[in-house]
């Protein structure tokens, strides 16, 4: 399955199938290949032997470290061959091709056992790292970008807040200038991977007198900072990947400020316009009709014609996500923006997750309320206990509706109460 | 149909409501759901004594109360409400069901008075590896070896198994091979197209054994549950002692009306855990305040708790087609049970599940209760039949009564 | 199933059980008996024959007409003979007796071939005579109450208007004061069995400077006045149950005004009002389980186990309207107030629908596509497009969420930026 | 899987949109439907000669264009939103794809320049009572009397074969029995448990045979159908002659190919139209006022639209991936066909539904042309097999690929 060419580079056919072929013999080198390893096998297939269907890990600490560990150390094993950064600019220490070369690269390494995706490695690479790119002093530049870009730093997102989930830009830590810093008191929340991570991007309030948009700056902060306290939240699957994080007095010098005062929003929102190129990041995450197709067939459900229906609504669904991305591919390849697209990648992606959960009950039924312990069966209340979560991560379904109906079909926006008050009278 | 509730049901709700919230609050279920027994062996006596629920169903003379499923059912709205974390269900209504359904006054008069009085906690053994629960799906077996009735096999899902005092196992007598002679997806919980619940399967039949918690040859072992507050345990059986309940063979009625009254009580369940998780989401919306306004504005969230509300009804009026039916008009109590597990397992998903999503974040937190309703909903949904199961045999049994 | 006696009649069980002896005589006397008339059979079985299963009747004009008459003949030939108005006061030509009393006729009556009911007769018997009955004048009961109560003359709706929909309140046909009476322009919409009616009761707005529910007033008004025009409209399923009215300067004699200038809104929510307390209505409008399990054995479909699982939800909903009655019943005999529950109904009633809807299509397939002649199969069609109107039709399903959501949940209403402004004010 | 749309097929989109507002308004659609032939002849003729497209997929030897399915796509798509009256479906589509896909030059050449020129309508005639789109459903039979081959029995749901000039009947040429093979519930259009799509079932094969719309013995009749811009027919063929088109009993490929064609084709359709009413709901969202606001500002109809507009996107990918199997890879066209047919059929289904409720009263009306689109996603869902069939299809066909 090829992706078409952007127009700008006639010959560019030629260079790209060098290209995927050189890539092609480079993976065989470094990495397993995945034919013949079976439908169960997940990322990482042959060495993993892992059943994983969970949508949230639940890695005890030290198992999360050392596949934050791997995830990294392959990422610049790929750097390091010029298979890494491959649309970055050459002076950011990028290769400087066109995305057409990323998706020939990912979708060669699709066939090879590599480690999987980590959220944390992918916001310090895909999210934060442009984000400094774009905004950043030429001191931050110097300072953190190829660290980020080669995650041999890593950065979490301190955004979300617990008075603030859809509606972020209400959020209401503090910021107050002191000398040449600011001092930081607030709690975030919802922070993936901040424990495993030496630095967060933190949103801030530098004045609640104007309305909640206009009062918000963002900071780089090293996470051993004195008054950064990092507590891992239990979500209920079990697992921790997110984190409470506290900030109390936090001093952050001024040169650490990412933006202008008061452009926190907008540069958040570059941030988040990152998340939403960023595609193919969901697969690998829960079960789907790779694990339970086989699951059915080992406990004799496959001929159940409610179990069929139930799983060909997960392969539709499953397949249809492959075909959108090549869909948006095509369209970023000619040039189309991308807009509201993402909101309705992850409304398709949640759904699936929740058809993989409805065929899974079909499948399993009691197996999933106690462990009998067929191998592979019990596994799925880490998925069925999962799914909820995205339902609501990464901007709710509501919000993710709100968007494609304002941006994508250009409805009305609703009353908004908040709308040109300052951020200190909004009522919360 | 007298659907109307009386004034002193209406009281024993309100008693059964504030007992639970002195003596079960979230604090405790989460004490309780860590604990290796899983339940209060002291609420439990009070439960017997101070409230005389656990002997609701136990007829007066065996020191029960003599009250109908109908009290029943508002006891386990209740505890569904609260996610009580006590072997109710098992000992006070499936093995109490049990008891009296079968014909042995023996059996009545050894076992129920120690039910009633809180003493015994007892459950029924049913479904196997085979993940059935209905006489065809049971491969255990007993023989009779001049002195006793001895058991071999394997029993799974089975409620409060790891701690009760007396087991009511079900085993196959005769000389048959199990499972088997249901055709079509016979090993599934769904919808096995093949064989239905009231039917014994096997050549030999299936009977009904009192067995000890400490009778020897008998390991059991705790499931890991997706349900923290419910446990269940695998029983082996290894030439293990058991006294025959009724006659040989004659078992698959028994069966199939504890299955019956096990969705009619599931359905309770699920309806007073719907209506809590309706309250917590309501009152969220209400106070919860994000762009400005309590998110109960947003017609979003107000729509959606309108949609719990009105599948909450659903189930109200399953429960009350299912206890009517339990109470007094059993010939539709099959039809009735799968009625009500099939619409209550619905609403209680859904409202769960929904609660979760106007919560948002918080919601999804272990700390927070909703995930126990998630559990809880989920799990009940999937034992004792799952809805595709309960709808196929709805259609069953009204084709069976009336062709359709 | 017998319903509970409420508490202040303690000898009513026994006066109970001889009505309904009583009842089922007179019945068994003057209709036939429905046992033995196959599970296919609707209202009338025996004599209509007839395999109807649409939600919206597609009668010619005679035809409609034929049945008003019958259904208010029965009507009628009830009263006369002391089983209808059961619970009007005696001075209003009722016999005065309890509501259990009329679920008992009522639960009698089912067993035997009697008329249908039809919306018409509905509408003036139980709504629109009671509303005259509370908020009348002594003329207007003198008048018109026995007349309606009776049947004999029928009164329609006029309240929808093209613009004022799920608002109706917003509604804006004129009426100017003119001497000892009133001009009204307008037109009215969504108005049953107008072209059937003698009379009808409309909402006029007579003042368009106070917030909209504060300018309403309600009429009566005689529908061979000059000036109104009755226009079917025919609705996406074929027949026409609706109709448009024009009203040009239609003149109104303020004798006929119902309630005081300026309560109309309230007068209406009283109509209203008695719309969700006669239940029942629902109960033979469309097809379901009694049409569809047979028709999935003559076609060879009742063994395939989706179909099965679509008849059971089928079954299941409507046995649950059932309960939800009986339930309902027994709460107004204890005395527990109606409200809200009403849009509970509709909203399970209109899903009801839906589910049979889907049944429908799994079990004939594209014998909905086009006609192949079997019998009771293209008839569904008139089912399939009739039950999108009762989503709409008696307050749309998003008006009854919002009276759920705020009546009987207490969620906060919406901002409204129709509030406390004229209505001339408002944006339309 | 190349999904980049080309500069050409953009301005072939844009050409056919425009030809459409102009030739096939409302208005237009409106009147055609009451009329019996339910077609415009004049404008039938324009579509292949001033547009080009009745012969897109015609061979350019055979005088069409030589395009491929891809272009069609677009066409298809295009007349779903203005529920264009015409037989394109089956003489463009459907016809054109079987001639193409059967081994005989002959009837190409006979046939094809006659279709691409718009003088020739044609159509498929495969199902019958038993209401079947594949080989073991016909039950018609073809005899050879040593002068040519005679057809006797009933066909339906003929698309536009009351006045279609050429039929391409399938018909049963062995000693077979029809129908019958089967196990399971055979005589259902949903999901058959027991027979494939692919199996041909009969002891004797099905060939496909050319008969004349005027051929003696052949009577006609039109069925009423649920969506009047969409004629179909019923065929009684009593010993009618035909032209045996490729090898006698060998068919069955082609008869598959074909439903997986008009799968395909169905969902360009069906993304066309819920394009169409995604636009009219979205309009009338932004225009209505109630309460004093724009209706779409509430959020129950603002995340409606947003719904319709998540099902369309499914819809396009769906479409892209049965267009791509089509035009390149044969060999996933059955899966990719499924996958079309289900997920357009629901995006359009809900479209068209939703696409009401926002409309509220206006669109439950005969004059709204919301009912239309309700119409043609209903009749478009159940025509050559409804969801249900296709998601069993689908697993099938994944089986027999790769084994689950």
């Amino acid at each position: 399955m090829g992706v078409r060419q952007s127009d700008g580079d006639p010959d560019g056919a030629q260079d790209l199938e060098a290209f995927r072929r050189r890539a092609r013999s480079w993976l065989a080198e470094h990495a397993p290949s995945r034919e013949g390893l079976g439908p169960g096998a997940g990322a990482e297939g042959a060495q993993g032997a892992s059943y994983d269907v969970s949508v949230f890990h639940d890695l005890s600490f030290d198992d999360e470290k050392a596949l934050i560990e791997r995830v990294a150390g392959w990422h610049r094993q790929k750097i390091d061959a010029g298979f890494g950064a491959l649309d970055w600019p050459r002076e950011d220490g990028g290769v400087g091709l066109g995305p057409e070369f990323v998706e020939a690269f990912a979708a060669e390494e699709t066939r090879f056992a590599v480690p999987p995706a980590h959220e944390l490695v992918s916001v310090t690479v895909h999210l934060i790292a442009p984000t400094i790119g774009l905004v950043g002093t030429p001191e931050q530049r110097d300072r953190l970008l190829r660290t980020f870009l080669r995650a041999e730093r890593l950065c979490c997102q301190l955004f979300s807040e617990p008075g603030a989930g859809s509606d972020l830009a209400a959020l209401g830590t503090r910021a107050v200038r002191d000398g040449d810093g600011w001092v930081v008191n607030g709690q975030k929340v919802w922070s993936s991977g901040a424990q495993f991570a030496a630095w967060g991007m933190v949103l801030v309030r530098t004045d609640p007198d104007v309305p909640k948009h206009a009062g918000i700056t963002a900071f780089l902060l090293p996470l051993d900072t004195p008054g950064v306290t990092v507590r891992p939240l239990r979500q209920m699957s079990g697992g921790t990947s997110f984190n409470e994080v506290f900030l109390d007095d936090v001093r952050i010098p001024d040169s650490l400020r990412l933006g202008a005062v008061g452009a926190g929003w907008k540069v958040a929102l570059t941030t988040l316009g990152f998340e939403r190129e960023a595609t193919g990041g969901h697969s690998g995450v829960g079960g789907g009709w790779r694990q339970l197709a086989p699951l059915a067939c080992a406990l004799g459900r496959f001929d159940d014609p409610l179990v069929r229906q139930k799983l060909a609504d997960v392969y539709i669904s499953e397949r249809l996500a492959e075909v959108a991305s090549l869909r948006e591919a095509a369209g970023r390849a000619s040039g189309r923006p991308g807009g509201p697209e993402g909101s309705l990648r992850k409304l398709h992606w949640v759904r699936s997750l929740a058809l993989a959960s409805v065929a899974a009950e079909a499948v399993l039924g009691a197996r999933l309320v106690a462990d009998t312990g067929e191998w592979g069966t019990f596994a799925w209340t880490a998925h069925i206990l999962g799914a909820p979560g995205y339902r609501i991560a990464g901007g709710s379904d509501e919000i993710q509706r709100t968007i494609i109906a304002e941006r994508l079909l250009g409805l009305p926006s609703e009353e908004r109460v908040d709308r040109n008050r300052p951020w200190r009278e909004i009522p919360r | 149909m007298d659907l109307a509730s009386s004034e002193e049901r209406e009281q024993l709700r309100h008693a059964v409501r504030a007992f639970l919230a002195e003596h079960s609050p979230q604090t405790e279920v989460r004490r309780l759901m860590e604990t290796p027994e899983g339940f209060d062996r002291e609420v439990w006596s009070r439960l017997a004594d101070e409230l005389g629920v656990v002997g609701l169903l136990v007829p007066e003379e065996y020191g029960g109360a003599g009250a109908g499923v109908g009290e029943v059912g508002i006891v386990l709205e209740e505890m569904g409400r609260a996610l009580l974390c006590a072997p109710y269900l098992s000992t006070a209504v499936l093995a109490t069901g049990v008891l009296l359904h079968l014909d042995d006054e023996a059996a009545r008069t050894d076992y129920l008075p120690g039910i009633a009085a809180g003493h015994t906690v007892a459950t029924v053994a049913l479904a196997e590896e085979s993940v059935r629960w209905d006489a065809a799906g049971v491969a255990a077996t007993a023989t009779h070896d001049g002195s006793g009735w001895r058991l071999r096999g394997t029993k799974m899902f089975v409620l409060d198994g790891l701690h009760a005092d007396l087991l009511l196992v079900a085993a196959r007598t005769g000389t048959g091979t199990g499972t088997g002679t249901g055709t079509g997806t016979g090993t599934g919980t769904g919808t096995g197209t093949g064989t239905g619940d009231d039917d014994d399967g096997g050549d030999g039949g299936v009977s009904l054994f009192a067995v000890e918690g400490t009778a020897p040859g008998l390991r059991r072992s705790a499931m890991r549950t997706l349900d923290p507050t419910r446990r269940q345990a695998r029983l082996d059986l290894d030439d293990v002692p058991g006294r025959l309940l009724g006659a040989p063979g004659g078992a698959q009625p028994t069966l199939a009306y504890l299955v019956h009254l096990a969705a009619v009580a599931l359905a309770c369940e699920q309806t007073g855990g719907a209506a809590h998780v309706l309250d917590m989401a309501v009152g969220y919306a209400k106070t919860r305040v994000q762009f400005g306004r309590p998110i109960g504005q947003f017609q979003a969230i107000k729509h959606r708790c309108a949609e719990i509300a009105l599948e909450l009804d659903a189930a109200r009026s399953a429960v009350a087609y299912g206890l009517w039916a339990a109470q007094e008009h059993e010939v539709e109590l099959a039809v009735a049970a799968s009625v009500a597990k099939v619409r209550c397992s619905e609403a209680f998903a859904f409202a769960a599940a929904e609660n979760i999503q106007v919560h948002g974040g918080i919601g999804f937190t272990w700390e927070h209760p909703a995930h126990l309703y998630f559990r809880r909903a989920t799990s009940s949904e999937l034992m004792f039949g799952d809805p595709a199961h309960h709808r196929e045999q709805l259609i069953r049994h009204l084709t069976v009564e009336a062709g359709p």
